[in-house]
């Protein structure tokens, strides 16, 4: 086990599969000459070539596309789309061909393909900094992954490239520098779906994902040192979703609050605490909580943004109030 | 009549072969090609007449409710799927608009299953789950009709870098309307085809209306070949209703194509005798309109009168193939008409391939 | 008042806007010569003419963004996509456009543009029969309304068209034909937001919107012959979400069915469960049943589809579970 | 200083009224043009050079950490802005990709207001909602600047839509950059305008890179200009460098744009001599590649060199404007600096127009 950033990770697991199967392709915007906008395929255009490393043209949906297409080929294209903020102008061949292809026309076409993208936010604007996870998570024939930690981008991401049907992998912009153990061997794979138990505590189960469970884990740190014992509960993937760790969590600690970065309204938190109530109904104490961006397109001024994104206070503020209600 | 279905589904049993053929590819239009004069010319009457027999006989049971939700018809143009097809190689790939069924025959699909797909049996080549707009049979190279107008070309043109990724000699045709070229991603294609220099030829079936809308009200460019100049790509127009051109110039694209000489965009001037769809009360256009063209310019027409003014083939010889076509109609109605509905197992089968990992 | 089908009241309400204000335009795909691929836009070409009932190109993106920068100039544009499933294409000029430039340039500009498009199914195929009114519900900046009545459907739209923001106006397919008691009134206005208490009952309440309204009142109405009293709330609006109506009534029914038209998992059912579980916690004797769609790719054998569609028989079934549970 | 604060916003104060002017739109750079040779050739010099040295205070600001997120510098392509807006009528519209700097200053924005905006300060062009990239100003026809590459094409060709809707003798410039061509949203447009034979000029400023990504590797046609054909459409490339080369080209663009000849597909070929943001370590091209144009093509110099030699004006007159540009940089700094954040309240204002009904 080596100690390495969420971007080093990456950058191992696209170069291991490059290496180990030549019909692993990435395209993508500025991912050749100029490193990667955040800097993971650095140096890749000179390691593998133009045939295998493709600065694209700016066209978010020729890009998902013809990606697509090499797919039902039989290649294995690793499409990166620069944030997922840009991903919704390639929904269309997401939603309406990827997610489609080998149910419509009866199993005759498989479409192996992996699409990068980037949550994240830090006075982006409104355009730039919204998360897009939970639209992907609600359509058949997709797999979302979300991975929080370097080792989880890693095994995640070879298990994509290796997988046989498309998966939207979303990174987290201010997740690339953070360091984690992560194992050398060359077959280091994950599974697509599994929800993992990040910390274990008695009082409260926290439910959340990528870069919200860091968060949920240094909430549960502080938390603890007032004695109140925090589960953590790491979704890791989003289609399909693994909720029978979070309900037998629960079920134990009779409180739940659904930690995300997305819009509240209609979000990772609606479907997580729907679940829960419909599998623990009768061991929940309190309603769940769900902490989540405000419901505003995001400004850029930072004295504004901070009061929308979800934060240790507000996730504090949470835990208590579901603990005390009643 | 199972066993006929039986013997059927098993003589097309690769064709549920996910990605790619696993036996050389055969159609009858394309082993014509090889041979005379006269039977090249007896498979492409044949192939016409069987594209326009079968659609009657769909658009029949349409009315009769056993094909449901749009239904569109090739009636008219079967000149342009039938000289395309003929211009290409066996294992050339293919990729279409929902309009797809003239292209399927083309492509040598089984007219039984072709029928069956849209009757939503378990016998149709996408297994029922696909209907008119969505026939395939990858088996033939015949990747599909979509019906997200434009939503195919970035698939073709992927399909055409996988090709020359992997250093194969085949190219890739796709086929769209007239409409279809105003949406983003014919630019974002056309582009990346011109610009990777692929092998692979869009086919533009210009029928001057977009559903109801006719060509100058939808596109700034009505010579849609000349489109091809934005992406410093070679442009062709041509008589879509006349068999042998339409062979003569997808010929030409299809050799650039495969040498290495990069993508083309061709515009096959055409038009449809029938509705956009069978929902459509034509309110654009009179009668006559249709008429007129009927009347001067049916492409089966056309290649028959041609061809028997040049003595190739007679009267009886187009006869005989009319009772032949007429008897393979009835032949796969009735193989669709008696194929078993899928089973409740199959709404969830093929949603992933890998259901778990 | 007068009898008149869903499609007529649609008309009847884009005539009556089109005579007042000659600011309010139509543009869409075959809207014009063709009548509209549902009909109803038939006659409007020749009514207004060419310069206020615009034949589109095949370009949702250019549709609806057209009909933004007309909007900020002052117009008032009723763009029309021909069914949600192309919406998808236009998502970027909806959602990173339209939505934000109010609050994004500080209230400099405003959008008041209406997109009128259209859910449903019917052996279309699996890019032919989605629903995603849960997408645009998410969003902060878009208003989004799904009537189930001819009446709402006009005084909705009047309302849209006279608004000062963007509204998502999705109308459904199977509903064109049904016919409804509509005020002729010109000035016949409806709120965009409010739900609505369709049918009164003790027993259990079903929350649901647009065509899936009619059916609960069908369902309801059997099962008060079986003496089961279910109380039918018709949300008509899912941004904002006017959420009142349904929390009070399951505080007094005690159990609640959603029904909707969506994927299961991330669709409206979701967010609506999680709401009324945060709201009426207390109240309620067993957990909500979510009635939707089952999660594959539209198939298009109607032997299939027919099992994938919510209907009469799987919603008494969910009331008489949800009822009969513990 | 409130004081200054309030009287500069005060002054400003119909700019948050939304949707168009409320007053007669005027700005330095318009009316120079109908002053004399020597104002007006003062003016451009003032506009470039407050461009350069405000975009040089930006980036120092950038540093201090006072401005976040993403920041894409003007520095090098001054010409461009100056050159377009000296040509336009004062009430013609402006709509910009992210990199819309130098076209607030050109357009008249106060320019301690558009630092306000970059330093998330209330007092901001957009109440330090938008920041860099969404810089606006309504009330001078200034609809902002777009960070979805191609997303403001659509609303350019929508307003320009709503002018000939109205009859109104004004006219749209849609600026992006040579990347953005490629996107589906640019072809949608063009047909667009070109169909309805709108009143716009789509500028594209050609640096040569996309990010990061060279032109010729992102564009299967470099002639950018040339794609104009594929729409039926005018095109014309000329040096973006030089402010009145610049000036003559669009000038005639806007007259046939105003006059019902429609729109236009303008490249003006430039460079930028920063990154392509604060955070670009530009690994795709060498010091000495940008210090080549910088030394030789600096449309400052070029400007200033050629009126010093015509003898319009003096290079005392360029040192008392460097001089007057430098108190106004600090000036508006200082004006940034002391301005308020926004209060919490603004975080739920102007989600919507009318939040309820
Ligand atoms: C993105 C998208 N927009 C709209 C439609 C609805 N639609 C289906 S076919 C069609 C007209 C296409 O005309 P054309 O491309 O000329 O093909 P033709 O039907 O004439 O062969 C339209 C508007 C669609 N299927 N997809
Ligand atoms: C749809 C979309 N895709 C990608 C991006 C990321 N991005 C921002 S600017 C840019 C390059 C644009 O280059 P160009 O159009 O030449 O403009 P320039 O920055 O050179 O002025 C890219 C890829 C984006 N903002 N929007
Ligand atoms: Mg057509
Ligand atoms: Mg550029």
């Amino acid at each position: 086990m080596a100690e390495v950033t969420y971007r080093e990770a990456l950058a191992q697991a696209l170069r291991e599969e490059m290496h180990r199967d030549d019909k692993v392709y990435l395209i993508g915007e500025d991912i050749g000459h100029y490193g990667g906008s955040y800097a993971v395929t650095k140096g890749f255009l000179d390691e593998f070539g133009a045939k295998r490393v493709i600065d694209a043209p700016i066209a978010e949906m020729g890009i998902v596309g013809t990606a697509i297409g090499a797919a039902m080929d039989g290649l294995r294209p690793v499409a990166e789309l620069m944030t997922v903020n840009f991903a919704i102008l390639a929904l269309d061949q997401i939603v309406n061909h990827a997610a489609k292809l080998h149910y419509m026309f009866g199993g005759q076409i498989k479409v192996p393909m992996v699409v990068r993208t980037v949550s994240g936010w830090g006075q982006l604007g409104a355009t730039h900094s919204q998360s897009f996870e939970g639209w992907f998570a609600h359509v058949p024939g997709l797999k979302v992954v979300t991975p929080a930690t370097p080792a989880d981008a890693k095994g995640m991401l070879k298990s994509a490239i290796r997988g046989e049907d498309p998966v939207i992998f979303i990174e987290h912009s201010l997740l690339y520098g953070v360091k984690g153990e992560v194992p050398e061997d060359d077959n280091f794979l994950l599974p697509l779906s599994g929800a993992q138990l990040l910390r274990e505590g008695r009082d409260i189960t926290i439910v959340t994902y990528s870069r919200m469970a860091i968060l949920a884990l240094r909430a549960a740190a502080k938390l603890a040192q007032e004695g109140i014992e925090v589960e953590v509960i790491d979704m890791r993937a989003l289609r399909p979703l693994d909720m029978q760790p979070a309900i037998e969590s629960v079920m134990k600690t009779n409180h739940a609050v659904i930690l995300s970065e997305d819009w509240r309204t209609l979000g990772m938190g609606a479907e997580l605490a729907a679940q829960i109530y419909e599998h623990a109904f009768d061991y929940l104490d309190a309603p769940i909580a769900r902490v989540a961006s405000l419901e505003v397109p995001m400004p850029y001024s930072k004295v504004l943004e901070r009061m929308v994104v979800p934060d240790e206070e507000k996730l504090i503020k949470a835990v208590k109030e579901t603990l005390n209600r009643a | 009549m199972t066993t006929e279905t039986d013997l059927k589904l098993a003589a097309e049993s690769q064709a549920t072969k996910a990605n790619g053929a696993s036996v050389p590819i055969t159609s009858p239009l394309a082993e014509a090609q090889k041979k005379s004069d006269r039977e090249r010319n007896l498979e492409i009457y044949r192939t016409m007449l069987l594209i326009r027999r079968l659609e009657e006989k769909t658009a029949e049971a349409y009315t009769q409710g056993k094909i449901g939700g749009f239904l569109h018809l090739y009636i008219g143009q079967e000149a342009v799927a039938t000289g395309v097809i003929s211009a290409l190689e066996p294992d050339d790939h293919l990729v279409t608009h929902y309009r797809d069924h003239g292209y399927a025959i083309a492509k040598g699909c089984d007219p039984g299953r072709i029928l069956a797909e849209m009757y939503g049996k378990s016998t149709g080549l996408s297994g029922g789950k696909g209907g008119s707009m969505h026939l395939a049979d990858v088996k033939r190279h015949f990747w599909g009709g979509y019906a997200i107008v434009g939503g195919h070309l970035p698939l073709a043109t992927g399909l055409a870098q996988s090709i020359k990724y992997q250093g194969k000699d085949e190219i890739v045709v796709c086929v769209m309307g007239d409409g279809s070229t105003n949406i983003g991603m014919f630019h974002e294609s056309l582009n990346m085809a011109s610009l990777y220099q692929l092998p692979i030829i869009y086919l533009v079936e210009n029928n001057l209306f977009s559903m109801g809308t006719p060509l100058k009200e939808h596109t700034s460019l009505p010579e849609i070949h000349q489109k091809a100049r934005g992406y410093g790509m070679p442009g062709d127009r041509f008589d879509g209703m006349d068999i042998d051109v339409v062979y003569e110039h997808v010929a030409t694209a299809a050799q650039r194509a495969r040498t290495g000489g990069g993508p083309s965009l061709l515009e096959a001037m055409t038009y449809r005798f029938r509705g956009h769809s069978m929902a459509d009360p034509q309110f654009y256009r009179t009668k006559s309109d249709v008429e007129e063209v009927r009347s001067h310019r049916d492409p089966i027409q056309i290649h028959a009168q041609r061809q028997i003014e040049r003595g190739v083939f007679s009267e009886a010889d187009t006869k005989q193939i009319a009772d032949e076509i007429d008897q393979m109609v009835i032949d796969s109605a009735r193989f669709a008409d008696e194929s078993p509905f899928p089973e409740p197992e199959a709404l969830w089968a093929d949603v992933y391939v890998q259901e778990h990992s």
